[in-house]
């Protein structure tokens, strides 16, 4: 990974326009990965608007959100940073030519404790 | 064929005659000829059983008769109105030109009307009866010994070919059961007359426009133009005259029929049915109900009463008029 | 009478559009036939009747008459006129034909109508007969003969040929003129012709239609009948029926400020507007029964009133067909006439 | 050099408020832009009526030109908003009838745009005059 | 037939270097219609003036042609001159060869042309002129204040104040609004109380004032000068003359769980009730949703315990008709609905409130007498989060709140996260914010003294969300500046709830023909030049309902709108401008759409009889054009597709011989 994608092919993947946020970091504020993310939300929006992308490919962080759209609910300016964030995921996915896990996979990984939301959010996130 | 039987009409209108709910009919009229038929105001039931007709050429829209057949006298007026008369009906009552309360609206579901034009086409001049089948019109001629059987989806007319609704949006009873509104390919024509070339258009409207013999049927037929006097017949206009004397009052002529009725025309398509010279005038009316459906959001005049037409109406952000004639070509 | 077969019918155009204008019925791109000004290539149409019939082309829809220039506070008057080429009109129907005997009652007599006259002079007309009436024909009702259709020379097509005989001494010099085409031949030859034509005519649907009950001295009788109202109910107060028909005759002068000067012109006008015959004090009919019963008094009573019998009307059939609702001269006359 | 001896006849109707006091500034500013442009005045640009295009065409204009105060700006609040659907549609007929689209323009310019105004007019004149004269939309009987 | 002079100006060599003014004068001499032609070096002197008016006595002139520089420089001139002439000054028309000939175009050949043809389209324009004389209407001196808060008192003090009748009309039972309801004002923490009542009292008093309070304006008719007004007077069911607001009927009333709109549902109130006890007016009021005499005709208590005899349980809501010259809209704001924004789980605990809430909570006529405390469990608080930007600042598409800053929240919040340090030091206060905005005289220098003198904890970044949990509200947050996320225990948080226009401004709006913006603000005439002035004349704005604004700013503006209507009744009559849009009544088709385009609601349909031509009487409808209220813009002109409707001073007419005259 030599060559860290472009902005603009993030945004369009992603319909998302970073200049709509007023940097209020609700987004950052509501997350529950917040802890477990080396980048957050808001710096999402933020560094991909700056170009600043490669950090968050080689990051763990992309596999940290959970999908769980709170971001996307309560941002108040239709930012939408999980959908940046998932845009961010598929570069990564599609410069690697295949998948973190193959959604094929995840029925074996289940166990009872997982929540509900976890799995629609690995379905969603790996059968992309 | 009509689904609905002519007994059917005449039947329920007696009914309402005879029960003095009702002052008059107004209904269609049989003529000389199976296809000849008069828009007429029967007031008895006698008249309405001698002369009476509902078959495949009762294409006149009947709703404009409602303006001056309503004025000076009481009662109230029935009226049959096919599904895509009753948008020019909700129009004209949008433009306050008659009192609801003095109409009593039957819907009367409509399979779709004739053309003589194209049935002609087809037998040439001397029909001398024509009998109405299942999904077949039999045409007797002068000149033939058998009469010619044609399928009657072949002669529809072009309004039913592009038929919108079969939906009547307004009326008090309904005869069988109403239909949908319907996705129709109406633009299909104007679509294609914007491919052209500026040159083509140019050297295709000319073609049409210049067969024009200023009769104003197209004007006088459509239920949208009701004024008291149209500005092509007041001198003070500035654009009045009784004949287009070259090209350019023809175009004139034209471009302002159709902009004045923009937004309110509900694609009834009488201005072609009725053009002695075969001028599809429909297609300048559709060319503004579709750029108004592009820019400005699908609107069909005459769906509800009281809607605001789009021409009399705007958004902020709404499209700059270059941009729009530049965005076909990009 | 000469004859020739029809396949030399486009060198016989070719050799009369020599020296004059030329004009055929033939089909536009709606099957529609119209008189067309011949060139290479136009196609005659036989079978049925034009649109509209060959008024225009003596009395155009719109005329300019003259013109006015005003130039420092002075009048300068201009005649437009230009002297009109030579024409041929072929293939004119019987019906129209009569029809531009009416319009010369009108425009002939005093005070002559200096431009029609002048195109009058400079058309040759050529008729031809009828093969192939439509259901809304109805000239025989005003004993016009479709098979003796007239004017300077009549044609007959029979089977494969052409038959032409000269009525006027203007047809005589025209055929002269296409003489290397023609054989020569006897009258009797087109008679089962006009036979099989007056046959047919009678099976037509308004065959009876008779003009009983109106003519001269019916004015009082029809005026005030009380089925004016009902008859006019319909109408729409278009101009269709007046501008298809190939007698009337009503226009309008109006002048044009073009910006430099004031064109005066004429235009046709039809008795169904509201402003036709507007004078200063007004109008003097002012409603559609009154616009409506005009025409048809002005067909049936007026015109005969003032031309010794001949009915304005030459039953073409062309309103009739064109009316956008229907209406027409022909359910006029059942309605109100003697009898059917 | 190629001499072009063709000189077009601009039409411009300019709403009171706004665009006549552009052209007004473009005056005082002294930018110049050809004469070939004649400005009628109008309280507001939804004053045009479309006959008064057409007017304008048949008497002889080779292009017409609509300025109004930028849309939110009208000084009778939504004026120009009409006149901007009213010569949307019309200008789409026009071109619909295959007359040539450059010949019919609307442009806002401000009371503040003096040299918005000269620009535009230039524009508009040099668009014209490349374009020729107006032949589709012409009526004979007005020619000199 | 017209008789034309037509005045060539050379304005010095401003023209005439440009413009052979001598070949524009002589061509223009032979146009149809001229009399007279001339040209003269200063056309705007006072000898230029003289020239035009021997012109008109020696030629008799009906109309002038002034080829000069811009009408907008010298139209008012020139038919000023007209007049004092004798003629008509709408019979003057001018043409612009200064600003749009001599000055843009630099050859004199091409300049004389363009110049000779400008004046053929004024001529030509003349030649169609009819004389115009403006309208006139008298006007009514009473003023009517729609909202009865800081702004509408404030209105109607100083319009009192000129010597002009006032009324006041206000929805709830006191005036007062929403100021009534603050303890302290920022920056100057004056009390609220204090400087409000002291106003409403001399607005009860003052004798050019009356007030209808827990009224309603039902429909307003008529235009700039005469607006003819219904007022809904509800029925309080308590005679206000009589009653003497002594509460005795207050105290014994037996329902007395009615939650308290006054304290925002806080504590309760009785079914007979009056708001608080500075109300003006000063007198109960049943409300009839909750009295049981009302409701099923058992009790009747307060009828017993009122000496003065003003209990009515019969009293009907009342319809006062009233006449006016001007009306000014003072219907303020209400505090956005918090149910879009459940995060901060306001609907589920009493703990998180709104600023509005919080404000009642600290004022010592507060359901705390002033203290804070918790609403759940009456305890003290010791950690205090304060949000702001709670639906302010948020996009359309979020479909929450709205679009714009609702301004007032920075100062109060700094206020009140100060005066909460002031009162309680042991309080731990937490402000979360996007930006803090204090623009205005002192604003800034408040919230510095809220972050370093009283140590109030402003965090950079948002709260994500607030889940009660026990006695606490755990917050969530993000800290930006340090890049973290924060877990906070509060024990109260505090909404900076979004300020939108009171509802009842929507209906107004309609009956009154002003326009609103999106958001249901009232439009101005104009954002800079006119902004007390709504486009519909006669119509006046104060307050919130055309923005948000602090105090300050409402009072400046209310004394902005009193100025505007004290000019406005102070006109004995209005003079109309004569170029209106006028319908012909012969060709109209009452179709409605002139109606519907027309800004100002200047178009009506009445029904007419004609007599036709054939004797019979048609009955038709037709749009009249009321000339006191069209400015004539000409959208209607356009419209009109019979072209019924024109435009006196612009006629299709006109416009189309200028035309005709331009492509000559």
């Amino acid at each position: 990974m030599n060559k860290a994608y472009p902005t603009e092919e993030l945004l369009r993947i992603s319909g998302v326009n970073p200049n709509k946020c007023m940097k209020c970091g609700k987004c950052s504020a509501t997350c529950p990965a917040y802890d477990e993310m080396e980048y957050h939300p808001h710096q999402f929006v933020s560094m991909v608007n700056s170009g600043d992308i490669e950090p968050l490919m080689n990051s763990e962080s992309i596999f940290k959100c959970l999908s769980c759209f709170a971001c996307v609910d309560r941002c108040p300016r239709g930012v939408e940073p999980a959908k940046l964030i998932e845009a961010v995921r598929i570069a990564v996915v599609r410069k690697q030519g295949n998948n973190h896990l193959l959604a094929d996979d995840v029925p074996n990984m289940l166990d009872d404790e997982i929540p509900q939301q976890a799995i629609v959010s690995a379905f969603r996130k790996y059968s992309k | 064929m009509q689904k609905i039987s002519r007994d059917k009409l005449i039947k329920k209108a007696s009914n309402l005659l005879n029960s003095g709910i009702v002052r008059c009919v107004l209904g269609w009229k049989r003529g000389e000829f199976d296809y000849d038929i008069t828009p007429n105001v029967f007031t008895t039931e006698k008249e309405l059983i001698d002369d009476f007709v509902w078959n495949d050429f009762c294409g006149a829209n009947l709703s404009k008769y409602l303006v001056s057949k309503t004025q000076g006298v009481d009662g109230k007026i029935l009226v049959f109105l096919k599904p895509c008369d009753t948008y020019s009906f909700n129009q004209l009552l949008t433009e306050h030109r008659f009192d609801r309360e003095r109409a009593y609206v039957i819907a009367v579901p409509c399979e779709g009307m004739a053309d003589i034009n194209k049935i002609k086409q087809i037998t040439n001049e001397g029909i001398s009866s024509i009998e109405f089948n299942e999904d077949t019109l039999s045409i007797s001629t002068l000149y033939n010994e058998e009469p010619i059987k044609i399928a009657y989806d072949r002669v529809l007319s072009e309004r039913c070919l592009n038929c919108k609704s079969k939906k009547h949006v307004v009326y008090d009873e309904l005869l069988g059961d109403d239909g949908e509104i319907l996705e129709s390919n109406r633009f299909d024509e104007v679509e294609k007359i914007e491919k052209m070339s500026s040159e083509e258009r140019f050297e295709f409207w000319q073609g049409e426009l210049s067969r024009c013999i200023r009769c104003n049927a197209c004007r006088d037929v459509c239920p949208a133009c009701t004024c008291e006097k149209c500005v092509f017949d007041n001198p003070e206009s500035g654009v009045e005259n009784k004949a287009s004397a070259n090209s350019f009052e023809e175009k004139l002529f034209h471009i302002i029929r159709a902009y004045h009725v923009a937004g309110r025309c509900t694609d009834c398509g009488e201005c072609s049915r009725v053009c002695p010279q075969n001028i599809p005038l429909h297609l300048l009316n559709r060319k503004f109900i579709k750029d108004i459906n592009e820019f400005y959001g699908e609107f069909q005049a005459g769906e509800k009463i009281g809607m605001r037409s789009p021409l009399i109406d705007y958004t902020t952000d709404d499209i700059e008029p270059n941009e729009a004639v530049n965005r076909r070509d990009s | 009478m000469v004859k020739f077969s029809c396949e030399k019918i486009d060198l016989v155009f070719a050799e009369i559009a020599k020296t004059a204008a030329l004009y055929i019925p033939s089909n536009d791109k709606n099957n529609k036939a119209v008189f067309t000004k011949w060139q290479k290539g136009t196609k005659l149409c036989d079978s049925h009747n034009t649109q509209i019939g060959p008024k225009d082309l003596f009395f155009p829809q719109t005329e300019d008459l003259m013109a006015f220039k005003a130039s420092n506070k002075k009048i300068e008057i201009i005649d437009t006129r230009k002297e009109s080429e030579d024409f041929v009109i072929f293939g004119v129907r019987a019906c129209d034909v009569k029809s531009l005997e009416i319009l010369d009652r009108v425009f002939l007599s005093e005070p002559r109508d200096s431009y029609y006259a002048m195109r009058r002079e400079h058309g040759i007309i050529i008729s031809l007969a009828c093969t192939r009436p439509s259901e809304a024909c109805f000239c025989t009702t005003f004993g016009i003969a479709p098979s003796e259709p007239g004017a300077d020379i009549s044609v007959w097509k029979i089977n494969n040929e052409f038959f032409w005989q000269a009525n006027t001494k203007r047809g005589e010099e025209l055929l002269l003129k296409i003489e290397h085409f023609t054989t020569p031949a006897e009258p009797s030859e087109v008679e089962g012709e006009k036979q099989r034509i007056s046959v047919l005519m009678k099976r037509l649907p308004l065959a009876n239609l008779s003009t009983n009950g109106f003519g001269k001295g019916k004015t009082n009788e029809l005026f005030e009948r009380e089925e004016w109202a009902k008859l006019s109910e319909a109408c729409l107060g278009c101009g269709t029926c007046t501008f298809v028909c190939p007698t009337c005759q009503c226009y309008d002068i109006k002048d044009f400020n073009t910006g430099n000067g004031v064109i005066r012109y004429r235009c046709w006008d039809s008795c169904m507007y509201s402003d036709f015959t507007k004078m200063a004090h007004g109008n003097n009919r002012n409603t559609r029964k009154e616009r409506f019963r005009q025409r048809f008094m002005h067909k049936l009573v007026y015109f005969p009133e003032n031309n010794n019998g001949l009915f304005g009307c030459v039953g073409c059939g062309r309103c009739i067909s064109k009316c956008p609702v229907s209406m027409n001269i022909v359910k006029v006359m059942k309605k109100l006439g003697g009898n059917v | 050099m190629q001499v072009n001896e063709f000189k077009p006849l601009i039409v411009a109707f300019c709403c009171n408020w706004c665009s006549y006091a552009g052209a007004d500034l473009a005056g005082n500013n002294r930018l110049s832009y050809p004469a070939d442009v004649k400005i009628i005045r109008v309280p507001c640009s939804c004053r045009v009526n479309p006959m008064f295009v057409l007017r304008a065409f048949q008497r002889g204009a080779d292009g017409v030109i609509i300025c109004g105060c930028h849309p939110g700006d009208c000084h009778y609040t939504s004026g120009n908003y009409y006149t901007r659907r009213r010569m949307t549609l019309l200008f789409s007929m026009l071109d619909y009838l295959g007359i040539e689209k450059e010949r019919t323009r609307v442009e806002w310019v401000s009371a503040a745009e003096g040299a918005k105004f000269a620009s535009t007019m230039n524009d508009f004149v040099s668009k014209i005059t490349q374009l020729g004269k107006n032949k589709r939309l012409e009526d004979l009987r007005c020619k000199k | 037939m017209q008789r034309i002079g037509v005045f060539v100006c050379w304005c010095g060599s401003n023209i005439a270097s440009t413009v052979d003014v001598e070949r524009v004068s002589e061509a223009l001499k032979n146009e149809q219609g001229v009399v007279f032609s001339t040209n003269y070096q200063y056309m705007c002197s006072q000898a230029g003036q003289d020239l035009i008016k021997s012109a008109v006595k020696e030629h008799r002139l009906t109309g002038i042609v002034v080829c000069s520089c811009s009408p907008r420089m010298h139209e008012a001139t020139f038919r000023k001159a007209a007049r004092s002439a004798g003629i008509n000054p709408y019979m003057v028309e001018i043409a612009n060869i200064r600003e749009q000939c001599s000055w843009v175009h630099k050859d004199i050949i091409t300049g004389t042309e363009k110049a000779i043809i400008l004046g053929k389209a004024a001529i030509a324009k003349v030649n169609l002129n009819a004389p115009l004389i403006p309208g006139e209407s008298p006007v009514t001196k009473r003023a009517l204040v729609i909202g009865g808060g800081i702004a509408g008192i404030q209105t109607a003090l100083d319009i009192a104040e000129a010597g002009f009748l006032v009324d006041i009309v206000e929805k709830k039972p006191t005036i007062g609004g929403k100021m009534a309801q603050l303890d302290k004002t920022f920056p100057t923490l004056d009390c609220s109380a204090c400087i409000l009542t002291p106003k409403m009292v001399d607005v009860a008093q003052h004798e050019k004032i009356r007030i209808f309070s827990y009224s309603e304006v039902s429909s307003v008719k008529g235009f700039v000068g005469n607006f003819d007004v219904t007022i809904k007077k509800k029925a309080r069911f308590v005679n206000e003359n009589i009653c003497t607001g002594c509460g005795a009927c207050v105290e014994k009333c037996p329902q007395k769980k009615i939650p308290n709109e006054f304290n925002l549902g806080m504590d309760n109130r009785s079914a007979i009730y009056i708001p608080f006890a500075q109300a003006v007016p000063k007198v109960a009021t049943i409300d009839p949703n909750a009295c049981n005499m009302l409701k099923n005709g058992k009790c009747g208590l307060c009828a017993r315990v009122c000496t003065a005899g003003a209990i009515d349980y019969t009293q009907k809501d009342e319809y006062i008709e009233e006449k006016y010259g001007a009306i000014v809209v003072a219907t303020g704001f209400n505090p956005i609905s918090m149910e879009k924004f459940d995060e901060y789980a306001y609907s589920q605990s009493r703990d998180v409130i709104t600023s509005l809430e919080f404000e009642r909570l600290t004022n010592a006529a507060g359901p705390t007498g002033g203290k804070l405390l918790r609403p759940s469990d009456n305890k003290h608080p010791h950690t205090i989060v304060f949000v702001q930007c709670v639906g302010s600042r948020c996009s359309v598409d979020s479909e929450k709140g709205k679009e714009y800053c609702s301004k007032i929240c920075c100062m109060y919040t700094a206020k009140h996260a100060m005066l909460v340090r002031d009162k309680y030091p042991d309080t731990e206060v937490y402000v979360f914010y996007i930006d803090v905005r204090t623009p205005g005289k002192a604003f800034d220098e408040f919230y510095r003294r809220a972050v370093e003198e009283y140590g109030v904890h402003y965090i950079k970044g948002m709260v994500g969300k607030v889940v009660p949990e026990g006695e606490k509200l755990k917050v969530q947050a993000s800290d930006l500046i340090e890049n973290k996320q924060l877990h906070i225990d509060a024990d109260l948080v505090v909404l900076a709830a979004a300020i939108e226009p009171d509802k009842s401004a929507r209906g107004l709006a309609t009956m009154l023909t002003a326009s609103m913006d999106t958001n249901d603000f009232f439009t101005e005439a104009h954002p800079k030049l006119r902004p007390v002035e709504s486009p519909t004349a006669g119509v006046f704005l104060s307050g919130t309902c055309q923005g948000p604004k602090d105090i300050p700013e409402t009072v400046s503006q209310a004394g902005a709108a009193a100025s505007k209507v004290i000019a406005l009744l102070n006109k004995d009559k209005l003079l109309g401008n004569p170029c209106v849009a006028h319908s012909n009544e012969e060709i109209c088709n009452g179709c409605s759409q002139c109606e519907r385009v027309c800004p100002y609601g200047a178009i009506s349909y009445i029904n007419k009889e004609f007599k036709m031509p054939d004797r019979s009487i048609k009955t038709r409808r037709i749009a009249v054009v009321n000339p006191a209220i069209c400015q004539g813009c000409g959208a209607c002109t356009v419209t009109c597709p019979s072209g019924a409707m024109d435009l006196k001073g612009f006629t299709s007419k006109q416009i189309m011989a200028e035309v005709d005259a331009i492509c000559r």
